[in-house]
């Protein structure tokens, strides 16, 4: 319980980096640190107490406990996705600095509303 | 029953080929994608004829519904494939001349068919995780499509675009998130029917109703939420404009929203309020904020929010009515919405310019541009025999007969200061005589002309026989969305493991 | 970026192969072992960034194809669709459709997933070395243009 | 327990300096600490496969993020000092804390996750699919659509990647194509 709002909280410090922070670079570490919160929220959903690793070996067979694979998997996808995501933003960034010469955001602003 | 997976295979196998048909066969790559989306969208027109037992769910791997992912193709989802695949063919078949004005045309197709993989995989999906990961290829590859002239506005806009949509990602995934604690399972069915359990005013499935609404919101430019669009909208190539505006903001905020809120949550009346006041907002902001622009391309980036707005509200509603209302407006505003944009793309494109005030006249140099935006304009304006009037006229009818007479008021005065807005346009762009700039102008070529002349017609024949489409189309797709909750638990009871 | 000094690219030279073979372990015992075709597939890319960064942007554009690299990330994503189509001739999308899976825990066994590793593996691995040098070398004609 | 609650404020720290601290280069690597902070936590809570892959990319992506910092905003930026946005968003995030609480106490209690659907992989995966490998088995039998779209969404950040890294993004219509760099 608290160590899910502790992961909330990560979640709203990355949340107000990405919304509040001038800085073009900064925006793309607010949006890092928002994906490890979620990623983390997912895994640690499917925490089960005593559970062991979801990799079975010889000596390790069907019928103990296990923490639960499924949320590793749909973390494994949500980890691909943020770093396209994050690749493709600090090509932006990179060709936003190209143009205007600065990280500034307030500096960029050419459209109006 | 195999044939589902042209939607998603079949452009994604363009795709990953066209990278490297495009080294060797430049000729080729028009030819590939045009072929490609005519192919779809026949797929798609042979499906809503001859398909006679739907809804169908077909486990992808035999993996039945809870264990793997499913496909669902219901009457809803067959209307939205069969929107975004026709759609689709004019876009692609405008953009063999129009994207000659940009370098490296074979990263804009690959960029083209992702997206179009993305939305018919979102509409196909079965399963809620799926869905977010159909959701991000295509806003990955709008975002990508968006800044595709890399000039410092598009770069901008795009930016501004791409935080704005991974903050409604994030906020789609950890509602994801707390669903699959809640239930343990990520099948919408599945879900459906661990959820019926539950009251609708728990504290958990409210919290996820208002992420989820926040989100799709953003991805849908609702109100509160619409900063990004009017200026990733104008800023984007036409032939993505359109694509932006008549299907991204449909497919992955208001298909995916009504989705989940019917289906998996089933509509009660908080949620029903909100998006009604969602709606209407968007419906007025969007339209008084239209009014003062100059920009051709940004001034229809406004109506599209207020359009939204249209839509929202017709679907909030939850009757029969209201939803067909909604969806036949969604059918009828990706068809003159893209047509309007391919217009303003034509009318750049032979003239360089977008600010109204430096066109005039241009209605003897270009006809064919000049008369299919005639008609799309007479369309979102609501005019009679085109199609827009009659979408608009089965919303406000639902909206009076739901007892909602403001909303119902509103609408009315919103279609009226439409109406005002587009006669601006078609006086400054096409029928006012300052000064002849003829001489500049670029001649439009056949390809954009026939895809604007498609759209024009298709406009008018939905227009003109709006009762078969109403009865073929739009009325089973409403009726999916009536049968709320009740309808998954069938089909998971029908095509379930156990 | 001409490279760092002589200590570097001649340790580099010992380190890299070891890497990269070290990621292509990984994408094999997939189905064995923690990690995959993803996690492999990065190591991978990593191991030719390794080599860029130490022997320098001007000197790893001549001795890498480009070309080489776009193609085989499609052909990456072709491969793994395909092994999802070839699914079809057994009744299904994505179908497991060897009928003998193989001796649990042996290099050859769990059907398709094996193959499916290797297609991510060198779909991610050429993607992402793709994005790097994209980001790298537009840096360096950047410069350029300045001067 | 008492090691994720240590690790996950470890985390929240650096998360905390990485936005906080005026200089890029820092603010970088506060977040790569974050990133071996992540790694280590999926270790604890038995996800090796996550482990590796959040450790080899979190490399790649202190390598792409320092690239694209060194040498470039030197100039420090200052941020709105504005207490009306500080305020606001405390009242948002205490909101969505207070909100999330509530919904977070109809969920299952930590570390008794239900295993509705995930009771079938666990028994079935090595009987069904031959992997030892649970997740694998997940990612690449059960679901291995999700994972086309997983190679497709990274197919389409590299093909947005090269498209925006172009040196020229418009030309003339007659005009030759730039050959593909």
């Amino acid at each position: 319980m608290i160590i899910l709002l502790m992961d909330i909280v990560l979640f709203l410090i990355g949340f107000y980096a990405l919304v509040t922070k001038r800085n073009l670079i900064k925006k793309v570490i607010g949006f890092g640190i928002m994906e490890y919160a979620l990623n983390l929220f997912f895994i640690l959903v499917g925490y089960r107490v005593e559970g062991q690793a979801p990799i079975l070996s010889q000596n390790n067979l069907i019928g103990d406990i296990f923490v639960d694979p499924l949320p590793q998997a749909l973390v494994l996808t949500s980890i691909v996705i943020g770093l396209g995501v994050t690749a493709l933003m600090v090509s932006l960034c990179i060709r936003l600095y190209q143009r205007y010469g600065t990280f500034d955001i307030d500096q960029i602003r050419r459209l109006k509303g | 029953m195999n044939a589902i997976v042209v939607f998603v295979a079949l452009p994604l196998f363009a795709a990953f080929s066209l990278p490297i048909i495009g080294r060797f066969w430049k000729r080729g790559l028009d030819a590939v994608s045009l072929l490609v989306t005519a192919l779809l969208s026949l797929c798609a027109i042979y499906f809503v004829i001859f398909s006679n037992s739907l809804p169908q769910v077909y486990p992808i791997g035999f993996w039945p519904p809870p264990l793997g992912i499913s496909w669902l193709l219901d009457s809803l989802s067959l209307f939205m494939l069969l929107v975004i695949n026709l759609i689709t063919f004019f876009v692609s078949m405008y953009s063999i001349n129009y994207m000659e004005q940009y370098t490296s045309k074979w990263r804009y197709y690959t960029l083209l068919m992702l997206m179009l993989a993305g939305l018919n995989g979102v509409v196909l999906s079965g399963d809620i995780f799926n869905l977010y990961i159909f959701l991000e290829i295509t806003a990955i590859s709008s975002y990508a499509l968006v800044a595709f002239g890399t000039g410092a506005e598009e770069l901008e806009a795009s930016f501004k675009y791409m935080v704005l949509g991974s903050i409604a990602s994030a906020f789609i995934l950890i509602g994801i998130a707390f669903l699959y604690a809640k239930t343990s399972t990520l099948n919408m069915f599945d879900m459906a029917s661990v959820l019926a359990g539950s009251p609708f005013n728990s504290a958990s499935l409210l919290f996820v109703s208002a992420l989820f609404i926040t989100g799709f919101g953003i991805k849908a430019a609702l109100v509160p939420f619409h900063a990004w669009l009017p200026d990733a909208h104008p800023t984007a190539p036409a032939p993505i404009s359109a694509m932006l505006s008549g299907l991204v903001i449909k497919t992955i905020g208001i298909y995916a929203l009504v989705r989940i809120l019917f289906n998996v949550f089933s509509l009660n009346i908080i949620t029903s309020e909100i998006l009604l006041t969602l709606g209407g907002i968007s419906m007025f902001v969007g339209v008084i904020l239209a009014i003062g622009q100059w920009d051709f391309k940004r001034l229809l980036a406004y109506h599209s929010i207020s359009q939204i707005g249209y839509i929202i509200c017709g679907i909030s509603l939850g009757t029969p009515l209201g939803i067909a209302g909604g969806l036949f407006h969604l059918f009828n505003h990706s068809v003159f919405k893209s047509l309007l944009f391919l217009n303003a793309g034509s009318v750049e494109y032979a003239t360089g310019t977008r600010d109204l005030k430096k066109l005039s006249g241009l209605q003897e140099s270009m006809p064919c541009t000049s008369w299919t935006s005639m008609i799309a304009s007479l369309s979102i304006s609501g005019v009679p025999p085109l199609c827009g009037f009659w979408s608009k006229l089965i919303i406000i009818v639902a909206l009076f007969q739901a007892g909602k007479f403001f909303y119902g008021a509103l609408a009315i005065l919103v279609g009226i200061i439409t109406l005002a807005s587009f006669l601006k346009v078609q006086k400054y762009v096409f029928y006012r005589e300052i000064e002849k700039i003829t001489s500049k102008i670029r001649k439009i070529p056949a390809f954009m002309c026939l895809a604007m002349v498609g759209l024009a017609v298709l406009c008018i024949l939905i227009g003109v026989g709006f009762k078969p489409v109403l009865n073929k189309l739009i009325n089973p797709a409403a009726e999916v969305l009536v049968k709320g909750r009740g309808y998954f638990i069938e089909l998971l009871n029908t095509y379930g493991a156990n | 970026m001409n490279g760092m000094s002589l200590i570097v690219k001649r340790v580099t030279r010992y380190t890299v192969g070891l890497i990269l073979l070290y990621g292509i372990y990984i994408v094999f015992h997939g189905h064995l072992t923690p990690g995959g075709g993803f996690a492999g597939g990065v190591i991978i890319a990593l191991s030719f960034i390794h080599l860029v960064l130490a022997f320098g942007i001007r000197s790893a554009k001549k001795s890498i194809p480009k070309r080489l690299i776009s193609i085989g990330e499609s052909l990456g994503g072709l491969l793994f669709l395909c092994i999802g189509l070839i699914g079809l001739t057994g009744g299904f999308f994505f179908l497991n459709f060897f009928a003998k899976k193989g001796e649990p825990f042996t290099l050859l066994s769990a059907g398709t997933i094996p193959l499916c590793n290797i297609a991510i593996g060198l779909k991610v691995g050429t993607g992402l070395f793709a994005i790097f040098m994209a980001l790298a070398v537009f840096k360096l004609t950047k410069e350029e243009d300045k001067q | 327990m008492l090691e994720l609650y240590l690790v996950m404020a470890f985390m929240l720290i650096g998360a905390v300096v990485a936005v906080g601290l005026r200089g890029l280069l820092s603010s970088v690597i506060a977040v790569g600490a974050i990133g071996l902070g992540l790694c280590v936590m999926f270790l604890l809570l038995k996800a090796p496969d996550l482990a590796i892959t959040q450790l080899v990319v979190e490399i790649l992506m202190l390598i792409i993020l320092i690239r694209a910092t060194i040498g470039r905003g030197v100039s420090r930026i200052k941020d709105r000092s504005s207490v009306w946005v500080f305020i606001s968003f405390f009242i948002f995030s205490a909101a969505f804390i207070l909100a999330a609480s509530m919904a977070i106490k109809e969920l299952p209690m930590f570390g008794q996750e239900l295993m509705k659907v995930s009771k079938f992989y666990v028994d079935n995966a090595l009987l069904k699919t031959g992997a030892a490998n649970i997740v694998t088995s997940i990612i690449l039998d059960f679901r291995a659509y999700d994972t086309l779209g997983e190679t497709t969404v990274l197919f389409t950040s590299v093909i947005g990647v090269l498209a925006l890294m172009r040196r020229k993004g418009r030309k003339k219509i007659n005009e030759r194509d730039e050959p593909d760099s």
